[in-house]
């Protein structure tokens, strides 16, 4: 007698399985895919049969999915497992400041004091919330050396808006509602052009490719007469990782033209608590709190961004702003300050993030925002140092908080930026920033922040010369296949933009 | 300074690998004037201990609605989130992820985003949905925005009663350029050829459900586009969907986020599916990978302000990501069913609290219709400001938002209770 | 001019990258592997410089290490990525029940109100506390139908400490301090053997190869005369997933003999809310919270393992337990029941998990939990009868909770349940319980849970289909390679065990 | 019913499968009068929102440590834990896996279990360390068994004023078998041929450190193991470590763990390494996998009980990973530097709440040398218990733990403001 399975219907004899589920690499479906459950991933209270009175008929059937509380959690999770993020390795995408993110911050923004509160509870009833935005407007000021901070916009593009709308709104109240161009080079980040643009403003680029910075004549020649210039907005640090050398001249020209000067504070994490943008001429500028202040990126959002300002545009920043009367805290009313440029979102800003951020800068306080900078700036000097033989870089150092480099070197060879991006996601590390700027070909924008440690830069180093290596080696075909080891191969972007499919629809599945 | 992992002897080491001899030999192109000298106001690093309990005492100056004394609504609503919700926005690979630019190690995000644009689809009975704007008021200021190019027209109609704030930003967007303008009317046969579109809450401010169809009409005729916005979703298990609309958005916080004192929040936007092109911020769009295999990009980016610059349809760049898969794991949750059954134990509570007040001499109902929001008509001579303050000091009672002099928008949830109703009910009879 | 980067002395011309970092799998070294850094994970307030009082030389070096908060967090982060667990898949370990743990019950065990209480404040400051744990012995006291509840016990097998320690006190009591013997089939989990040891009794195993059940004829002659016998352990449903059919008349004839049945109720999953331990004859069982009531595991614990003991044993059980004279809550104080077999442990228990159990036992409630055993016993007979043809099932059906299988089938063709085991590791799932009953040769036992679904149910089915089929054709090499797809490939144990390393010394890295 | 995935369709197919009717169908076996049989005493099921009420409720009953009013020690002590630590442990993939007995997917857990012992043994100066048990308690109960072993005697001393509660315990586990007995004895001369085991705690159950050679010289002439217990490991930050000993073992809730009204706490167990075979619990050990690489796996588990069974050296299974992966967390935050200066500050805080209460009237301390923890003698007539017990009620100050009729044990951490010693010290003088 045999110890085999009898063979009958119940076996069949080769069997494969479809999925790709395999080790820890888990194969997820869409939620929508997996079977409708009779009850749902929550229990609520049975209603009282109350006749309702909304008026209208009550919508039978809406069309959503239902599945059970594990199953929510699993597929949640093992998303999740598809994810690269900071907490797990070394994310140096330039112009992001993809910093630590302190548990900290999320724990202090949960205290119910914080987490359960109406944003349009009585100010008597609020004033811990006001207290905490209050600071935090100081704090800015402080570090920025600009006395007008507003706290309402949602991201730095949105701060984009508000200052540029500042700027509007100044020139209208002081009577130069002519002035209608923007100067904006041409490293700028994308945001810059389509805000000054939102605001009705013809923007007029300064050419930098040459150096990588605004020079005088450059900035000489986009200003002409200055007479329709409405002002400048310049990243500074700027987004090919350089300061500004000579910001403080052309500032000068561009104040006597009348123009007002937008800083761009993406890169502020490399000034910060070091170096004062007020001091260095800036008029407006937005700090996103999720870059140089370490509230979570989120995969995207939500981020923060607060403007601050010299004392001449206060009068016009967005509203409202928290105000001290004797010991209490309120927020401006309707119409109080007249002149504002008006109101951005609903409400008094993302508080949530607020909170995190004030957290953040009084765990490092003056003495540690300082090191910040300090170790940040030391951080891309040294990638810099240590690649600019295997990769071209386009500019001179010293850098500030980032280093650029280009495809040129490997480009001979046929191996892109692009294929440089998905072999570091093959050695394990989230890419740089690729193709920002647009000043050079081929950028590879590389921000390695202070929270990284040495042993941490240095794989990065090897890992980018065994690229460089590998490109002067003519391995090309197999940089062209990268990545092998992610969750998913390259994507086909052509096909998704050609036959857009946004949304899940039963029959397409 | 526990956040920084360099050593002084990792810094020297660097410091001679670049060739420079000390840290500001790095920051040379600074002007000096530019640097901090010296001591600034701001306080040295602190530890956590000291942190929270700093801030510890700050939350606790706040009234916060746990207290069961809460029925403040008028655009955030407070409804409870199951546990789940808030452990998988806290997962790192979701936390601390950047936007998903590169879809080999981001299809997480990226597959909760389609999700998240499926469920907003379905809720609102549209074609396709963004994946997310700053919030409601924003994503109005943006629909106005996107007609206008759509319709290449530059006015724009209010109307019904629209929360005043969402108006303030819009009009503040519009403010923008010059030639944009709008109107209010509550009057379809108003609209005119000029018009971008028409834009109607519902429920509109003061609570009111309304359906769309003479609006509709008006903007079949006029060639303008109908926007509908929403900012308490959960309606949306109980009245119908705005299908008729051209574009729904609005806000979304009610399901998964919390009031935060103002956000972040959860914007969302609508659409049909041929005005794709015109959309502000991001999507996410599904493909196949180089194995033909499913997977997900960020797509219809040259839209986008990174790709178009100055021509993008709108200058947003990180949006609510967060918030969206906050939104998307409620959403998973509630299903069908709970969802439905969410909405429907939000307007009996409505009701009961309506019942109790009206119960009170003098007070009525301005609609007779509502969904979760009342707006209470408070007695000749009294002041609505006035009696929400005397109710938040006197009994810690926060009892709704003054619309106007003489009226409260009070808001019932799931999470209101018969006590709550009771003591509000109450505290208001006393203050009257 | 050639756009090459020029060879010099920073290039090296091939390179390797020695780690294992690829796509989202990370290579992550010892915590002590890293660089020491100046500062650690923490900012603390400076010291005063009080003069010591403890009357010792201050210690002045400890040779632990120091690494930065981002590096800690990084560090378990990626740990944590190689780890599966029940949130990321099916995790099929009979005996184990390992089901959905529910994050409610984690968010409300963290209520400063129960975090921050310690076990030896004033009764009048903690009354919550004690309400919460009287709560549960009521529930456990419905749920088994045995009145005497005890709380204190750790896990499973501290409550098999405490019931039988219970069953010896109660002996001593009654003037039958003689009776040495404790029965315990062979079945049995390796505990109930090594807590009758521990308790000073002499094992008699019953032998339950033949049925996987205690039979009354096996029963009986491992009672002998039953003088000596003090009592009987028996897990029901026992570990072969089987109920024990004559257990009704089996405890008649050993209560007879002045015998105590202690049950092991590691498989109470099978029963709740529908069976009643204490209707069948039970005098005192454990209940692992852990288990049947959603605790989490936490990768081996902290469990909690309350006993239930029969209104006759009450006087004996462990102190203290929680009383309530009319409103009031308090502990027993010591003495107070002199009858006690004494304390077990400090304080009152594992307190947190008393709080996530009660809480998952009203959310679940009386109907809820009814419907739970019964999906138990009904997935693990649906995998029972689907996968009876695939593997060897030594016992009939039905089963309950748990469903037993053998390798004998596959080991024809040389293929083991470890092989299968790891051959569910490639396809992405936890293997079953392996090697365990002892009662048969190469034992899988399978318990699926009631929070899977039919899809988790059908896919586990098809790969456990699919690698029978693979055994069946031969295909012996590949799965002595899995699996190749997770974390490590399979481990030397021999070499942890020949040659033990417990802990790291720098100069053995 | 969120938590059941299973719908009545798939329940009916595979009965189909099974080849039964009815779900009962699968009971057959079970004796019918064991069923339950209607309803019970029991609530049925309830929502997260309803569930959290009520919870919130009992823990709003109890006054926590929070408070800043709060000085109990006596084995359980109230640090800070940083948050990064409870996000660590809150991780699906740590706080939902099992016991890792398939290392190829558990090489996390295993791998923190292996820092978990090289921490115990740095700290301890021993030269391995399990993976933890139990509480402190049931370690000493555990240590007394192995030393019982090793020396195939079974007399147990102990030596010092020993947390009573870990006493009982370990006369719990002793009076299992007849043969077993204890002394107590402060006199290091009294120890006799017989003797298994002598047991030191250090700080004292009164908080007073203690030093070890002349018991390691008397437990050297007699062939007697040296058992040190410590209670709270922070000390170890600066007291000399118990190098001398054989055992080390005790209580380390104070890293990382909260207090938890009394669980789950953190046993640790360490020991010479030529008693690995003898010791109890769960070890984790280096090795290689198949392609050469390091790994960890849970090892030595011939000691065990799921392989030797009654002859086991514990019949311990599940342990307290979690925790110890929680101190693991804390440990590597504080680091060389962090947790002295930790020691430092708890001592610190120790001698400015002394010098506070000792300037109260009749007031004294039993012991002049302590780590954090104080036994306050107080003056004949008042009765330790009373104090506390007023103290709580009148003041809702949690003042210690009376350990005698006079004495009070009373505890400083970092934790402990300036404002909280004023409260009690002023307190304490009205009562008094
Ligand atoms: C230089 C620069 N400006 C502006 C922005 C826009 O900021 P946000 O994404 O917060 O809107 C970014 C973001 O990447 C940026 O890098
Ligand atoms: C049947 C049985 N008994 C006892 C135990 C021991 O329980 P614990 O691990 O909680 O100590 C187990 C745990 O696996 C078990 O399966």
């Amino acid at each position: 007698m045999t110890n085999l399975a009898p063979l009958n219907d119940n076996i069949e004899d080769t069997m494969e399985i479809n999925d790709r589920t395999r080790g820890l690499n888990y194969d997820e479906t869409l939620l929508f895919e997996k079977e409708f459950t009779d009850t749902p991933g929550v229990d609520l209270p049975a209603a009282k049969g109350i006749k309702s009175r909304t008026g209208q008929k009550t919508r039978e059937k809406i069309g959503i999915h239902q599945v059970s509380e594990p199953q929510v959690v699993r597929h949640f999770v093992r998303l999740s497992t598809k994810n690269y993020s900071i907490d797990s390795g070394f994310f140096p995408l330039g112009s992001c400041t993809m910093k630590h993110n302190p548990r900290i911050n999320e724990k202090v923004a949960r205290l119910p004091g914080f987490a359960h509160v109406h944003p349009l509870q009585p100010a008597s009833t609020v004033q811990g919330a006001l207290a905490v935005m209050y600071e935090l407007q100081n704090w800015l000021a402080e570090l920025t050396n600009l006395p007008g901070v507003c706290l309402t916009p949602s991201a730095g593009a949105h701060g984009e808006l508000a200052g540029v709308m500042t700027i509007r709104k100044a020139h209208q109240e002081q009577g130069n509602g002519h002035k209608n161009i923007m100067l904006v080079p041409d490293s700028a980040h994308g945001t810059n052009p389509a805000t000054a643009a939102m605001c009705g403003f013809d923007i007029r680029v300064i050419p930098t490719k040459e150096t990588g910075r605004v020079t005088v004549e450059a900035f000489k020649e986009a200003l002409g007469d200055g007479k329709d210039v409405a002002g400048m907005m310049v990243t500074n640090p700027n987004t090919c990782g350089l300061f500004e050398t000579d910001i403080a001249e052309i500032v000068d020209l561009l104040h006597q033209a009348g123009g007002y000067f937008y800083c761009d504070g993406a890169n502020f994490n490399a000034l910060v608590g070091k170096i004062r943008p007020g001091d260095f001429g800036v008029d407006v500028m937005h700090i996103n709190l999720h870059k140089t202040f370490s509230t979570p990126h989120g995969g995207g959002g939500p981020g923060s961004g607060p403007i601050c300002v010299a004392e001449s545009l206060k009068p016009y920043i967005p509203s409202p702003i928290v105000v001290k009367d004797g010991d209490d805290y309120r927020l401006e009313q309707d119409g109080e300050r007249p002149t504002s440029c008006g109101r951005l979102k609903g409400y008094q800003g993302q508080f949530g993030m607020h909170v995190r951020a004030l957290t953040y800068m009084m765990s490092h306080g003056a003495d540690g925002l300082k090191q910040v900078s300090e170790d940040a700036v030391l951080n891309a000097n040294y990638i810099h140092a240590m690649l600019k033989d295997d990769f071209h870089a386009p500019f001179e150092g010293p850098v500030m908080h980032e280093a650029l480099f280009t495809e040129k070197y490997q480009k001979e060879n046929g191996v892109t930026t692009l294929d440089i991006a998905k072999g570091l996601i093959e050695y394990g590390m989230h890419p740089m920033t690729v193709y920002f700027p647009l000043v050079v070909n081929g950028a590879m924008l590389i921000e390695p922040t202070e929270t990284e440690s040495k042993e941490e830069l240095d794989r990065f180093i090897a890992v980018m010369k065994k690229l460089a290596s590998d490109a002067r080696n003519g391995e090309t075909e197999k940089f062209h296949n990268y990545p092998v080891s992610a969750p998913v191969r390259r994507l086909d972007e052509l096909k998704a933009a050609r036959e857009p499919k946004l949304r899940y629809k039963k029959d397409a599945a | 300074m526990r956040y920084l992992p360099q050593t002084n002897a990792a810094r020297k080491e660097m410091m001679d690998s670049i060739g420079v001899k000390n840290v500001d030999d790095l920051f040379i192109q600074v002007p000096k004037k530019a640097f901090i000298k010296g001591k600034t106001n701001l306080p040295d690093h602190q530890g956590e201990l000291q942190i929270e309990r700093k801030m510890l005492a700050y939350a606790n100056q706040n009234i916060n609605a746990q207290s069961n004394r809460f029925f403040l609504g008028a655009g955030v609503y407070y409804h409870h989130v199951p546990s789940s919700v808030d452990y998988i926005i806290q997962r790192s690979e979701f936390l601390t992820a950047y936007t998903p630019y590169q879809p080999e190690i981001a299809q997480g995000t990226l597959q909760y985003l389609f999700e998240f644009q499926t469920f907003i689809a379905q809720l609102t009975g549209q074609e396709v949905a963004n994946a997310s704007l700053y919030d409601g008021a924003t994503a109005m200021a943006e629909a106005a925005l996107m007609a206008m190019r759509v319709t290449r027209r530059n006015k724009i109609c209010f109307g019904n009663d629209i929360h005043p704030q969402y108006c303030e930003v819009t009009e503040t967007y519009l403010k923008n350029n010059d030639g944009n303008s709008y109107t209010v009317t509550e009057d379809p046969s108003k609209i005119t050829d000029d018009t971008a579109c028409v834009i109607i809450q519902s429920p509109d401010f003061y609570g009111k459900p309304h359906s769309y169809s003479d609006w509709r009409k008006a903007c079949d005729e006029k060639g303008a586009l109908l926007v509908v916005v929403i900012n308490e979703i959960v309606s949306l298990g109980m009245l119908a969907p705005p299908t008729e609309a051209d574009i729904v958005c609005g806000e979304a916080q009610s399901i998964g986020v919390a009031m935060s004192y103002g956000g972040p929040h959860l914007g969302f936007f609508a659409c049909r599916e041929k005005f794709i092109r015109q959309m502000p911020g991001r999507v996410c769009g599904e493909t196949v990978d180089a194995d033909g295999n499913r997977g997900f990009v960020l797509t219809l980016s040259t839209r986008e302000q990174h790709i178009r610059r100055e021509k993008a349809t709108s200058n947003i760049c990180t949006n609510q990501g967060l918030c969206a898969l906050a939104f998307t794991v409620h959403m998973a949750l509630l299903g069908e069913n709970g969802f439905k059954q969410l909405a429907v134990l939000n307007h009996e509570r409505a009701c009961e609290l309506a019942d109790a007040l009206i119960a009170i001499d003098g007070v009525s109902l301005k609609n007779q219709h509502f969904f979760n929001e009342l707006a209470l008509q408070l007695p000749q001579g009294k002041n609505a400001g006035d009696i929400v303050q005397q109710l938040a000091d006197d009994y810690g009672i926060i009892a709704g938002y003054p619309a106007d002099d003489r009226t409260i928008l009070i808001t019932a949830t799931e999470i209101t209770t018969d006590n709550g109703i009771k003591a509000l009910a109450n505290a208001l009879q006393e203050v009257l």
